[in-house]
């Protein structure tokens, strides 16, 4: 059987951690199978879970979170028959897929819807956990706003420095309500569970949000403009279905693979006009084509836009 | 002829602690009117019967009958509804509480608190000017002297209309002239028709104001006289099943060099002024006395002395060797090293580990003597030998070295702590209540070690409240009052009176002289 | 006299207590609507029934044995240590510093040091609060509590912003020298079948070692004897010469240095880097071992391998039975506690009475003492 | 650093104070009676819990609120039985409960909502609302728009959930409790000398009981408000502390009423401060927003030491009470 490890934050974060847990159920409904999870409780118990999950017999093993690597480095010599999965991360072994999204693309877009749905110049971003990834999503979110509206600002906040800042809806709320008194009009959050307490500050005070990886849009209709989607239920279900033999190697999803994306369904359809439609998928177009290049901010740790 | 029934009446009251029959088929009678006296030896069972009677413990057997009619009392509302009051051995006040909120708790009337302060205040002030009890209503108890707690303590249980009045050992702390004021009290509360039970173990109280006196031996009631029938050498002798000689047997002092010399000694603890500039000297082979109420600065002196505490002035000097009293670099064993023995006031607390076993206690302090030493470690097996040998010379029943401190009787936890003191003849020897909560005999067997210690040529400082004890064991007399000392004399040349004059501070031309 | 046999007191009631706490918590399993048995038997065998398990139970103990000693003797001078958690958090600080800092050319001398750090890491974290006891008489279960969030935040601190390795993004150290590694249980008990994978480790001796050394220290030499004193009593101590600062400051440094030494099992020994949580509520688990194994160490041993067993065969719980989590163990644990700890009167009482009534029955059996 | 900011974090730092305000008046019941209890994260704890579960169950806050009371008060029960009745120490039935609450929360979350120990979102009447005080403007973009005055009543005195005014009408009704009733007389005698109450006639263990019993309900509603107001639901380990800086603040406030109030605000404005940023800039230090996040546990430590006066804890406050001989 396939198993899965969600990270701190849990399964059912409506964000990263639960679009993995849509993959994984997808995966059980279509085949009937089963698959074993461990949720983590703490970072220390990362080791274990993959040691216990390989010595049951599990294959592959997919692991949710980049947070995953270095235990995965030392866990997948010693299981060379086992296949395992990252997501997020890079584990250079034989036996590691690793799965890495093309964010700072996916947030250029949103970003764009940002910039056009705001009447005013200011907009705002709420990262989870201060790390280059989560920077990469800042910076492109960034440079899409700066494309539609030159004089934008965009104010950016991360929450925590820790695993503990993906469950910290309390401090999303009150990051999200001093941005709104700085002026924002629109929130990004890229923060897992802590988002919830981003987009929850916001429907309150009337202004709109973006959601991430999951399509959050239903959660405060009408006030959640879109979501920034990144289809890690996709990377899972094809590690699924594939089985141990999937290809290991590291793998990029970008736009042109459908890996990054924005969301629009009956909860935004009244948020989003025709025009900024238009203008986000021939940004898609061109961004696919080559013709605009949005800067990865783990490139080289620097971004062209600057924030607040 | 029909007579009033009695006040009080208990029927085959029992009770056990544990393995403990502290109270064992008692009954009892008090008549309405009357002041009962209940005499015995510690751990008789007195409080314990009080405490029954009073709804603090239940009784495994027996019956009470209050004015003839049974009254179970099953706890302490049942025994005020009863119209008992009881003024226990330790007072049972909320210090930092006025004097008014301590009358009324517990007998407010109503939920909101104003107007039962009120009624309290009004009521106080009746019943201070009908029975001189002068309190102020507003004053915090712990500023109260131990006096005037006591009267506030008698004031809660008039306050509750308490017609049946229990004091438990009300004089212990009490200077002579304020037992003498709660004495004048109380017979006042006699003509008043109310029913009065005292505990004392002081026999001339019984005789002085008692109508009827009543002695127990080990849990049981061997015995109710009148008292105007009986007298003290009698009571003692039921108390105890024997003839007792109170006297202390001893040769006149031959005192030699000075051994301790202190002088201008000031002790602040708690940011109170204890000590407020004593000076003294102790010869070899002499026995200096301190008498005193307890709280006067005794307590601190020995703790002083012992190292216990340091003080904030003066001198100190063995054999006119300076002592660091300022205990930066003394500490009670540097003090026992340099020969000074100390029995503590409180065996319980400071004298002894109650859970260690009477080996481990027998090391208590000198635990750092080579000789309980090998190396790093400690040696158990000198230890327990050495407690079999001092166990065997002092008399410690059981002499079972392994049996822990609390299991010993209090003559007995006594004689542990004055065995590892005295034994190893200790140039100078603080000993604090030697005989406190100790029962005849023993204080016959401590007696007899202090005075052979002093034929040794040792200096001793002996505190005690109890003025027999000192005016029985003491060469010289010294009385402190209020951190000082209020002067010095002779055994041979005072009396209890002029003792008890000086405890309380007053300072008569027949006591001016000597000072 | 007593009222019951020492026996009693020291095996008999804790005992019954675990008895009662564990009955509690199958009583929790049955009412979550799980099969208690069934539980039971997953624990049991995920903690005994591999060299697998073993690996584990043993490897959990190991900690537990460390942070339980550390409340031991705290408790010995009536300290309430539950900084465990903070201070082995700091211990494993030190031995980070000291690991990554030197070349070490062998794994033993590696381990002298990493002893010596992480010891005194983590006394330096009980100074402190025993400073503030012993001085200001500040109650040390609030300020040890207190560390524990504070040294918490420091740990993030220097993960995060001194030790995360250059383009990583998780907040842990790097990896130590291969030569400071220490021996697993597959290098000197692979003959028992432990594999590669279990992280027991050369700690387990030392564990064993500081048993040995703290049964000296408080039964055996005059520092011990001091320490009991003054937890009897203090006024008894400042009687006998024993400063109660000193005592205090002493005792709580060895405390805090045993639980500090916990880190050279799981950082040293185990994860072989310094990583975020990794003391995981071990500190606390170091109470209910104290109190379970009544602060003497041959108690501790058990205590801390059953406790070892509940960790292990928690993390099988909650792979076997995902409806029970892995915080069951948390609920055993403080029952465990709760039964040992406070309720201990509650078993005490009965069992008094018990023997009480056992020992009139055999004086009245006996002949009547004659009469005075 | 601009008024309307200033008032934010004033705002914030009234809605984080209220949790610790109801378990700091707890603990001041508790404590008052001659009981520590070290138990009030954990009652907090499981209150959130049973609160946020049963308002989602039943889609009634209210209903969630009676729950956490019932929850706590078992908790305080519980501690009652350990450290009244059968005399235990006080912190270690405290420690004991506060690990019980952890796990079971996380235990029962798991077996009722499968989602990793926590509870499904609230929405809705699930939540305390805020309540808008007449004339109040409720959205920033609006209280922007007004004056000072207007921006501190829109902001700052109106918006919050009706339990933030409970708590603060509490402190008063303490404080009247306390010092004008009976029941109060008694409550500060128990927790000085239980001998003296026993004496007197009165049940020291029921006046015990009733304190303790009082903690739970004060600290249910502490739960309640974390996990249905402050929060939208349960999440593992979310009480944070809260009951130990409640026993903090307690200390600092010499175990008054009206002083918690003041320590509790303090509290709960570094805690406003430390959500509202990350690394704050001063001069040239940079102050890392872990220093922040631990402020409040280093004052603690920094009230316990004394620095700001001694604080003389009730008397017999830790101590079982037994008849003595
Ligand atoms: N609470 C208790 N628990 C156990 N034993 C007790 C208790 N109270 C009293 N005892 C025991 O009961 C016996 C009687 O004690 P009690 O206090 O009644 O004596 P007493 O005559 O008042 O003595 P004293 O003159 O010292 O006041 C003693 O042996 C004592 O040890
Ligand atoms: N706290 C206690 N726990 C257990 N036993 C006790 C306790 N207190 C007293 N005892 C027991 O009660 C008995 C009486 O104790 P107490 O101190 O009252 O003796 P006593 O009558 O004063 O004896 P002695 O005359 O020998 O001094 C002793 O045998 C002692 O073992
Ligand atoms: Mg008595
Ligand atoms: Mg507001």
């Amino acid at each position: 059987d396939p198993a899965i490890i969600f990270d701190l934050g849990g399964k059912f974060d409506r964000s990263f951690n639960e679009s993995a847990f849509n993959g994984a159920q997808r995966w059980a409904e279509e085949t009937g199978g089963s698959y074993r999870e461990i949720e983590l409780q703490s970072d220390a118990q990362r080791e274990q879970s993959m040691r216990r999950l390989a010595e049951a017999g599990a294959n592959p093993v997919v692991m949710a979170g980049f947070l995953q690597e270095s235990a995965l480095a030392v866990v997948a010599p010693d299981y060379p028959d086992t296949t395992f999965v990252i997501i997020d991360g890079v584990v250079d072994q034989p036996n590691v897929r690793s799965v890495v999204f093309a964010e700072h693309e996916g947030s250029y877009l949103v970003g764009m819807l940002a910039a056009m749905a705001a009447e005013s110049d200011t907009v705002s971003f709420v990262g989870g956990m201060d790390i280059p990834l989560i920077s990469r999503f800042a910076c492109g979110y960034a440079q899409g706003v700066v494309a539609v509206n030159p004089d934008a600002i965009v104010i950016a906040n991360m929450t925590g420095t820790t695993g503990a800042a993906w469950n910290d809806p309390v401090r999303g709320g009150e990051l999200t309500r001093g941005q709104i008194g700085q002026g924002s009009e629109v929130v990004f959050a890229a923060a897992g569970g802590t988002g919830l307490g981003v987009l929850q500050a916001a429907a309150d005070e009337g202004i709109l949000s973006i959601g991430v990886d999951s399509n959050q849009n239903y959660l405060h209709p009408g006030s959640v403009l879109t979501s920034m989607i990144k289809r890690v239920d996709v990377a899972v279900y094809d590690a699924f279905t594939t089985g141990p033999e999937v290809e290991t190697g590291l793998h990029v999803f970008g736009l042109a693979e459908e890996g990054v994306g924005y969301a629009i369904d009956e909860f935004n359809a009244d948020l989003i006009t025709e025009e900024m439609q238009a203008a986000v998928d021939a940004a898609r177009e061109a961004i696919i084509a080559g013709e605009i290049v949005v800067h990865n901010f783990t490139d080289d740790g620097t971004c062209p836009v600057q924030m607040q | 002829m029909t007579t009033a029934a009695p006040a009080i009446e208990l029927k085959g009251i029992s009770k056990a602690f544990g393995p403990v029959q502290a109270n064992r088929d008692i009954s009892m009678s008090v008549a309405r009117g009357t002041i009962h006296g209940i005499v015995g030896e510690n751990g008789a069972g007195k409080s314990t019967l009080m405490s029954i009677l009073y709804g603090f413990y239940k009784a495994d057997r027996g019956e009470i009958f209050i004015n003839g009619k049974p009254t179970p009392i099953p706890d302490s509302q049942a025994a005020i509804r009863a119209g008992i009051g009881m003024v226990h051995q330790h007072f049972k006040l909320v210090e930092n509480f006025t004097v008014v909120e301590n009358v009324i708790l517990g007998a407010e009337d109503g939920a909101l608190l104003r107007p039962s302060i009120a009624k309290a205040r009004r009521l106080l002030t009746e019943l201070s000017q009908e029975y001189g009890l002068k309190v102020d209503p507003d004053a915090v108890v712990e500023e109260l002297s131990v006096g005037h707690q006591q009267r506030v303590e008698i004031l809660k249980q008039l306050y509750r209309h308490a017609d049946i009045l229990i004091l438990d050992e009300p004089t212990g702390v009490l200077t002579p002239s304020e037992a003498d004021q709660l004495f004048r009290i109380l017979e006042r509360l006699k003509t008043e028709g109310k029913t009065i039970i005292l505990i004392t173990h002081k026999l001339r109280e019984i005789m002085e104001i008692t109508d009827t006196v009543s002695v127990m031996r080990r849990g049981e009631m061997t015995n109710t006289v009148k008292t105007s029938q009986t007298s003290p050498s009698e009571l003692a002798e039921m108390m105890v099943g024997r003839k007792v000689l109170l006297q202390v047997d001893k040769t006149p002092a031959k005192p030699g060099d000075v051994v301790l010399r202190v002088e201008d000694l000031h002790v602040r603890r708690g940011g109170v002024d204890r000590i407020k500039g004593v000076s003294f000297q102790i010869r070899r082979g002499e026995i200096l006395g301190i008498a005193g109420v307890a709280g006067n600065g005794q307590t601190e002196l020995l703790e002083v002395l012992g190292g216990m505490i340091a003080a904030t002035g003066g001198a100190v000097t063995l054999f006119n060797e300076p002592i660091d009293i300022t205990g930066k670099h003394s500490n009670a064993q540097t003090r026992r090293a340099r020969g000074i023995g100390h029995v503590p006031e409180d065996r319980q607390d400071e004298g002894l580990i109650m859970a260690f076993e009477a080996w481990e206690n027998v090391a208590f302090g000198y635990h750092k003597d080579p000789k309980y030493n090998s190396g790093p470690l400690m040696n158990h097996a000198a230890i327990k030998a050495d407690c079999a040998d001092k166990m065997d010379r002092y008399d410690v029943r059981p002499p079972n070295p392994r049996l822990p401190a609390r299991n010993f009787s209090g003559g007995n936890q006594q004689k542990i702590v004055v065995a590892r003191e005295m034994d190893r003849a200790p140039d100078l020897l603080l000993i604090g209540q030697p005989t406190r909560g100790v029962d005849i005999g023993a204080i016959e067997f401590i007696h007899k070690q202090i005075i052979a210690l002093r034929d040794q040529g040792k200096a001793i400082l002996l505190v005690s409240v109890e003025l027999d004890e000192i005016m029985g064991l003491s060469d010289r007399i010294a009385v402190m009052f209020d951190g000082r000392i209020m002067g010095e004399r002779l055994p041979s040349e005072t009396d209890q009176n002029e003792l008890g004059l000086l405890m309380a501070g007053v300072v008569t031309d027949s006591t001016r002289g000597a000072a | 006299m007593d009222k019951m046999p020492k026996w009693a007191d020291v095996i008999l009631i804790p005992v019954i207590s675990v008895v009662l706490a564990l009955l509690v918590s199958g009583l929790v399993v049955a009412i979550i609507g799980e099969s208690p048995i069934r539980a039971m038997q997953v624990m049991v065998r995920g903690a005994f029934g591999s060299a697998y398990g073993w690996g584990y139970t043993l490897y959990y103990a190991t900690n537990f044995i460390f942070t339980g000693l550390a409340v031991a003797v705290a408790f010995h001078a009536r300290l309430f240590n539950i900084g465990g958690e903070g201070q082995a958090a700091i211990g494993g600080l030190g031995v980070a510093i000291i690991l990554l800092n030197v070349a070490w050319p062998h794994w033993t001398i590696a381990l002298v040091a990493a002893i010596c750090f992480s010891a005194l890491f983590g006394a330096a974290w009980a100074a402190i609060p025993a400073y503030l006891q012993a001085k200001r008489g500040s109650h040390i279960v609030i300020t040890t509590i207190m560390f524990n969030y504070i040294a918490s935040a420091l740990l993030v601190y220097v993960l995060v912003n001194v030790f995360r390795v250059e383009g990583s993004m998780s907040p842990e150290t790097a990896r130590f020298a291969e030569a400071t590694n220490l021996p697993t249980a597959s290098d000197f008990a692979g003959f028992l079948g432990f594999g590669t994978s279990a992280p027991l480790n050369f700690s387990f001796f030392i564990a064993l070692l500081a048993c040995v050394g703290v049964w000296l220290l408080i039964w055996r030499t005059r520092l011990g004897y001091e320490i009991r004193s003054f937890g009897h009593s203090d006024t008894a101590a400042v009687y006998a010469g024993i400063n109660p600062v000193k005592i205090t400051m002493i005792t709580m440094l060895i405390s805090g240095g045993l639980a500090g030494m916990m880190a050279i099992n799981v950082v040293m020994g185990e994860a072989e880097r310094l990583v975020l949580d990794f003391v995981e509520g071990a500190g606390f688990v170091g109470i209910a071992v104290a109190l379970m194994g009544r602060s003497h160490p041959v108690g501790v041993v058990l205590a801390a391998l059953l406790f070892g067993a509940l960790y292990q065969g928690g993390a099988e719980l909650q792979f076997e039975m995902p409806a029970i989590s892995r915080e069951m163990v948390v609920v055993i644990q403080a029952l465990v506690i709760l039964f040992t700890g406070a309720l201990d009167n509650m078993v005490r009482m009965p069992m008094q009475a018990v023997f009480l009534g056992l020992r009139r029955r055999r004086e009245a059996a006996a002949p009547r003492t004659p009469a005075e | 650093m601009d008024f309307l900011t200033i008032l934010q974090i004033l705002d914030s730092t009234v809605r984080l104070a209220t949790p610790l305000l109801l378990a700091c008046l707890a603990g001041l019941y508790s404590e008052r009676a001659g009981v520590f209890d070290i138990g009030l994260e954990g009652k907090i704890l499981a209150a959130a819990f049973f609160s946020a579960a049963v308002a989602f169950t039943s889609g009634s806050v209210w209903l969630g609120l009676l729950a956490g009371i019932a929850a706590s008060m078992a908790l305080a029960a519980l501690h009652g039985v350990a450290s009244i009745t059968f005399r235990g120490n006080q912190l270690i039935s405290g420690v004991a409960i506060n690990f019980l609450a952890a796990g079971l929360t996380v235990v029962i979350a798991q077996t009722w909502f499968l989602q990793g120990g926590r509870t499904p979102q609230l929405s809705g009447a699930a939540r305390f609302e805020n309540i808008v005080l007449p004339g109040a403007a409720s959205r920033i973009r609006d209280i922007a728009q007004q004056g000072p005055l207007g921006q501190i009543y829109s902001e700052l005195i109106s918006g919050h959930s009706i339990i933030v005014y409970v708590a603060l009408a509490i402190v008063p009704l303490t404080w009247w409790v306390l010092y004008r009733t009976r029941f109060g007389l008694r409550l500060r005698a128990v927790g000085e000398n239980p001998a003296a109450v026993d004496t007197a006639g009165v049940s020291v263990v029921g006046l015990r009981f009733a304190a303790v019993l009082i903690a739970g309900v004060l600290c249910g509603i502490a739960g309640a408000y974390l996990a249905t107001a402050l929060n939208a639901g349960f999440v593992k380990d979310m009480s944070a502390g809260r009951g130990f800086i409640a026993l903090a603040a307690l200390i600092f406030a010499k175990w008054r009423p009206w002083y918690a109030l003041s320590a509790c605000l303090l509290f709960g404005f570094f805690d406003a401060v430390g959500n509202r940023y990350q690394n704050i800039q001063l001069g040239e230090i940079i102050v890392p927003v872990q220093f922040m996040q631990a402020l409040p546990y280093i004052l603690v430590v920094i009230v316990l030491a004394g620095l700001v006066g001694k604080a003389i804890p009730p008397r017999a406050g830790g101590e079982p009470y037994v008849k003595e001989r």
